[in-house]
């Protein structure tokens, strides 16, 4: 049995998953493909299987869910009916690492791309001081552009992309300190 | 079947090329792709029996560059260009460096593309056709006296503008009389202090206009039919979102009436192959001329299926001297097509571009439903051009039917890897203004859109979903999370870029 | 809109069961699938919004398992049950056990199905109601002057069968007077031998007939209309392959006389719902009726297509109690539409089926075309089920237009791991025979197919492609080659095993 | 450079394949996806990139061909304008290994299923003679029987299948001697 602890939306989920164990017979009640769940202390039979390279099949209690799934930034993003969950997903393993890593954190704040784009404009320099809301940069992707702002007061410590420069979602742009 | 042309060249990329490749291939023709750098491996190359580099990724270097287009159409042989839309679609200097290079340009000709690219000259030929526009005073204002005289001969509301303005600059809605003096006074200061100019005329306000287009067809013989409108009402920033035809506005004695117009304004005009006229449609059914589209239109599937012809089709067929094939007479709307434009762009990120890999796809298909996608699982969406992935379109016999189809098909509709609008579709066809045909171009604005989609049990069937994932890739769960700040971008950070390649 | 049924279980599987949840989406109504144990993954499950398993693969155990299927509609709530095609589609007993257990099944009475499905019977109340048959004795000749006679006025050619017969035995056609003494003592000495009874009757021989069948729709409160014939001459071990609608051989006068005449057909057996009456049409023009299918036919989206309707909407609405929303004056052709039955089966190897996993798929979309599919990339085609993987269905103005769509379709439509009969598509679409709309029953027969198709262009680059692959994966180089013999089956090898789930 | 051998159809191409050096400078006339290949004696440029996992795309003087690429039983088959093309690709190793193989073959001969299916008769038993042409045993997939016939003139070495066993294509149902 395996414990996860799965956030979505704001939400916490406590969820132990186990493979039900397999019946005899002809007449089976349970399939190679059934999992025991436990979700906040409810117990349900999941029939679960794999859709191609990215998908899962689930059939709880009759009723049937398809479920993609596709890696995000902070973890899996599932969608069902065509409407994504981005659902971070931590067992106590890397639950206690994650809490080691932020204990590490100092007072830098990093600024990241939330979109591919190419870098059209340097609106800061490193060493300014800038308030929340200034514009640090500008980014264009698709004919359309933004400016990135500086999520709260400090000082540009590092400018780390230059004008000209296509960046990636989740790359860092700059650090505050 | 006589061969129209032995091959086409198609001067444009994205889901509109791979539809013209594919008419191309539908009437035996070999299609010619161009592309940029960073469309080497685009879906229209692929598709295209021949394909030629043209530059660098910026569309001025590539799309936009006339030599390089016809010097690709000078190495592969092609007879004809189709221009699509967008890029070079609407540039008379373009058709007219086909027809010196005795390559035939699929569309009108530059004389008409001129004549209606220019705002001046358009609404002197279009107003001696007698197109409709905006009942207004045309020039400066003369007096007070002007203005109340003819504020009251166009009904209120009216609108005062600067005749020097833009950017809502010198302009003021008059609901009633008693207001017009002192919002004369304003607008007349506001003018001459933005622009240095005074000069203020009036205008017959439209208060939540429509937008509704009429589609045109006319051959090289002087003949021209209309094809219905499309009612195009709901955009965001000026971009179109959703179109449909036939519009829940119009009656058959105001679609005929639209539809004369349009055609008087095209052969006013010595219009030739397929155009659009569109128009302002106000709540008591009268409609005002807006710009005239020298080209095909990205929402031309809505007419194709309701009218069950071929536009590009029948493009090529007038490009290659054919005559039109039917008469007004001969043309039926049939049923009801609903069109949206599915855009690479984060719905929950203000829209926010979102270009990058598709990791994964579900096209929907089955009863009822078009696609014309540029897109496959596994490419790399360029962040160098439009947002406009695929056009998910549906049709069927009612307008009710319609929706539950196109519902159905935007349900199975997957794109992974980057975000789409796809939940606005969602939250737009469950809404029951656009449900009982209540649009217009505000439409969009007054729509509560954001998040509230989430369903519980789907939820919580994600969260066990991703628990079950976890525990069969393991590996999945060493997500490393740092602290960090994710750019989020506001409504008015953002800004169009170019005109140059806007669609409509 | 009203809720017509708040759940309706679909007691089918592969493209039908598909499309099937799909209408049910779009008229807001809850799918229940039901799934063997091989089908666990299968896309109807997929789409649907309860599952439900009903035994182990044999078809007999679960998709004809009547008491497991009401089971699953007793445990999901559904209201209603719509069986596809094939299955328990045609069972008067389902039909019964549904009536039975208060759940609707949408079709046809328990009644109507057991008439139809009754040869004699059919016939008698089909005569009555003035329907034409192949003229023939209908008994055993009782002398050389009477099938003299009865030959002379049906007009040669005429068959001679056996009473008691089947499989071609004491079969013979009589093409002229001089040969018919002789040919009626082959036959009944042939016919004594094979069945131990003489007895021999005469029909009117129809040489190359066509399979044309008309669509009607009926409702509960007595009204019928027909929908259009459906052209489905093109067929392979009594297999439809290609359908198409409208038939080219139908003169719109032909069309009505027929369609009239399988409205009376359809009163006569006190029908509801979706029915198809077969015909044979002879090269004169003359329509001889063959069988009645009471049920949805897998090439019903032609007619869908060509009329603007929804076949299956229409059927939940009818088995709802609803009336038809239309008359027989309001029904118009539109247009032309075909559709290719894609198999899971190698055209190479004489259409042996090929079951197997779906190891890349390239679905086409696009403008003009409609794709019914059950399949995914990544999932295994069962062999316990027929081969029939998707519909490919095009449609457009003219037939000639139609062809050029499908053809362009079948060109970018992939599906790798199983083998498909695609390439045949390509040469019937390619033939002359067929462009002319020449067709008959014995078309696929004569038709020569087999390679040939390969291009000296395209194999030269497939060389290319596999050593830049190779160069690429070098571990793909390593094929182990050892030398055996694939078993290679024969015509005469292949029989259907049963026609319980024989489609047409 | 790399030489490969590669029939298809009964023919035979001898093809080297070289990536193109590249040139330098923005207007450059090869790109990195760019290959020398020399088929039969004449030399091409074929500018070639990956298309997903499984196609790919050749540009070859302004001609595009998409190239779909799978694994089949003797090589790989490529799929250009839907048309499928058998291909068997041999490096001077694997031909080598290739011969070597053949050396070692008896006079046995192994009978394969070409398609999967479900053995629903076995007509031969293990040490009958049988003559060329003679059913061995039948396989049915999806409602149709399929008999299984001696390729030539032997004994049934082996029956390597029993009667309900279900079967994947190439599987070896029979050895006769």
């Amino acid at each position: 049995m395996t414990f996860y602890e799965v956030s979505v939306g704001g939400r916490n989920y406590k969820i132990e998953a186990e493979r039900a164990p397999q019946a005899e017979g002809p007449q089976r009640a349970t399939n190679q493909s059934d999992w025991k769940i436990r979700i906040d202390s409810r117990e349900i039979l999941v029939d679960c299987v794999p859709v191609g390279s990215q998908s899962l099949s689930l059939v709880v209690n009759g009723k049937s869910f398809e479920a993609r799934i596709e890696r995000s930034q902070d973890g899996v993003r599932v969608l069902i009916h065509g409407i994504p969950y981005e659902c971070s997903v931590r067992d106590p393993r890397s639950l206690r690492s994650r809490k080691s890593a932020g204990q590490h954190e100092s007072g830098e704040q990093k600024v990241t791309a939330s979109m591919p784009g190419k870098v059209v404009r340097v609106l800061a320099r490193a060493g300014d001081s800038i308030v929340a809301g200034q514009g640090i940069l500008v980014i264009e992707a698709m004919k359309m552009q933004n400016e990135v702002r500086a999520p709260r007061d400090g000082t540009v410590k590092n400018l780390i992309v230059r004008e000209g420069a296509a960046v990636n979602a989740g790359e860092v742009l700059a650090i505050l300190d | 079947m006589r061969k129209l042309f032995n091959k086409i060249l198609i001067a444009n990329r994205g889901e509109i090329a791979v539809r013209l490749v594919r008419a191309c291939h539908e009437l035996g023709i070999t299609a010619v792709a161009v592309y940029s750098e960073v469309d080497r491996s685009a879906l229209h190359v692929l598709k295209a029996d021949e394909a030629y580099a043209i530059g660098p990724p910026p569309a001025a270097e590539s799309y936009l560059h006339i030599e390089r287009i016809l010097d690709a159409a000078k190495r592969s042989g092609a007879e004809a260009i189709h221009p699509g839309y967008g890029f070079l679609s609407e540039n008379a200097a373009f058709a007219r460096a086909c027809r010196d290079a005795h390559v035939k340009f699929i569309g009108p000709s530059p004389e008409s593309i001129e004549l209606m690219g220019s705002k001046t000259r358009a609404r002197q030929e279009m107003e001696k056709a007698k197109v409709p526009f905006v009942p207004g005073s045309s020039r400066g204002l003369a007096s007070l006296d002007e203005a109340r005289e003819l504020a009251a001969r166009f009904g209120y509301p009216v609108m005062l503008k600067a005749a020097a303005g833009g950017g809502g600059k010198g302009m003021r809605l008059v609901v009633n009389e008693s207001e017009l003096s002192s919002a004369l006074e304003t607008a007349r200061s506001e003018a001459k202090r933005a622009f240095g100019d005074d000069e203020v005329y009036l205008e017959k306000a439209i208060t939540n206009p429509r937008h509704v287009e009429m589609q045109i067809l006319a051959d090289e013989h002087g003949n021209c039919v209309y094809l219905g409108e499309r009612e195009c009402s709901i955009q965001r920033r000026h971009q179109k979102v959703l179109e449909e035809s036939p519009s829940p506005a119009l009656t058959p004695e105001m679609r005929r009436s639209m539809g004369e117009t349009a055609v008087r304004a095209a052969k006013a005009a010595g219009y030739a192959n397929a155009g659009t006229i569109e128009f302002l449609l106000d709540s008591s059914g009268n409609f005002y001329f807006l710009e005239m589209n020298t080209r095909l239109q990205v929402e031309h599937p809505v007419t194709e299926l309701v009218t069950g012809l071929d536009l590009v089709h029948l493009q090529i067929r007038i490009a290659a001297g054919e005559q039109l094939p039917f008469a007004q007479e001969d043309l039926k709307l049939r049923g009801h097509a609903i069109e949206c434009r599915v855009y690479a762009e984060d719905p929950e990120n203000n829209f926010f571009p979102s270009p990058g890999r598709i990791t994964s796809l579900n096209e929907p298909v089955g009863p009822g439903i078009r696609l014309d996608s540029g897109i496959y699982e596994g490419w790399n969406v360029p962040m160098e051009y439009d947002a406009l992935l695929a056009k998910l379109v549906a049709y069927g016999k009612s307008r009710e039917g319609t929706v539950g189809t196109l519902k159905r098909a935007v349900d199975e509709y997957v794109v992974g890897g980057v975000r789409t609008n796809l939940s606005l579709f969602r939250r737009i066809l469950d809404d029951p203004d656009f449900v009982a045909g209540k649009t217009d171009t505000g439409y969009l604005g007054r729509l509560k859109f954001g998040g509230g989609e989430e369903n519980g049990d789907d939820e919580q069937m994600a969260a066990v979903a991703a628990a079950i994932w976890s525990a069969l890739n393991p590996a999945n769960g060493k997500n490393q999370q740092v602290e960090s700040f994710t750019s989020s971008p506001t409504s008015s950070a953002w800004k169009r870029t170019a005109r140059t390649e806007a669609l409509s």
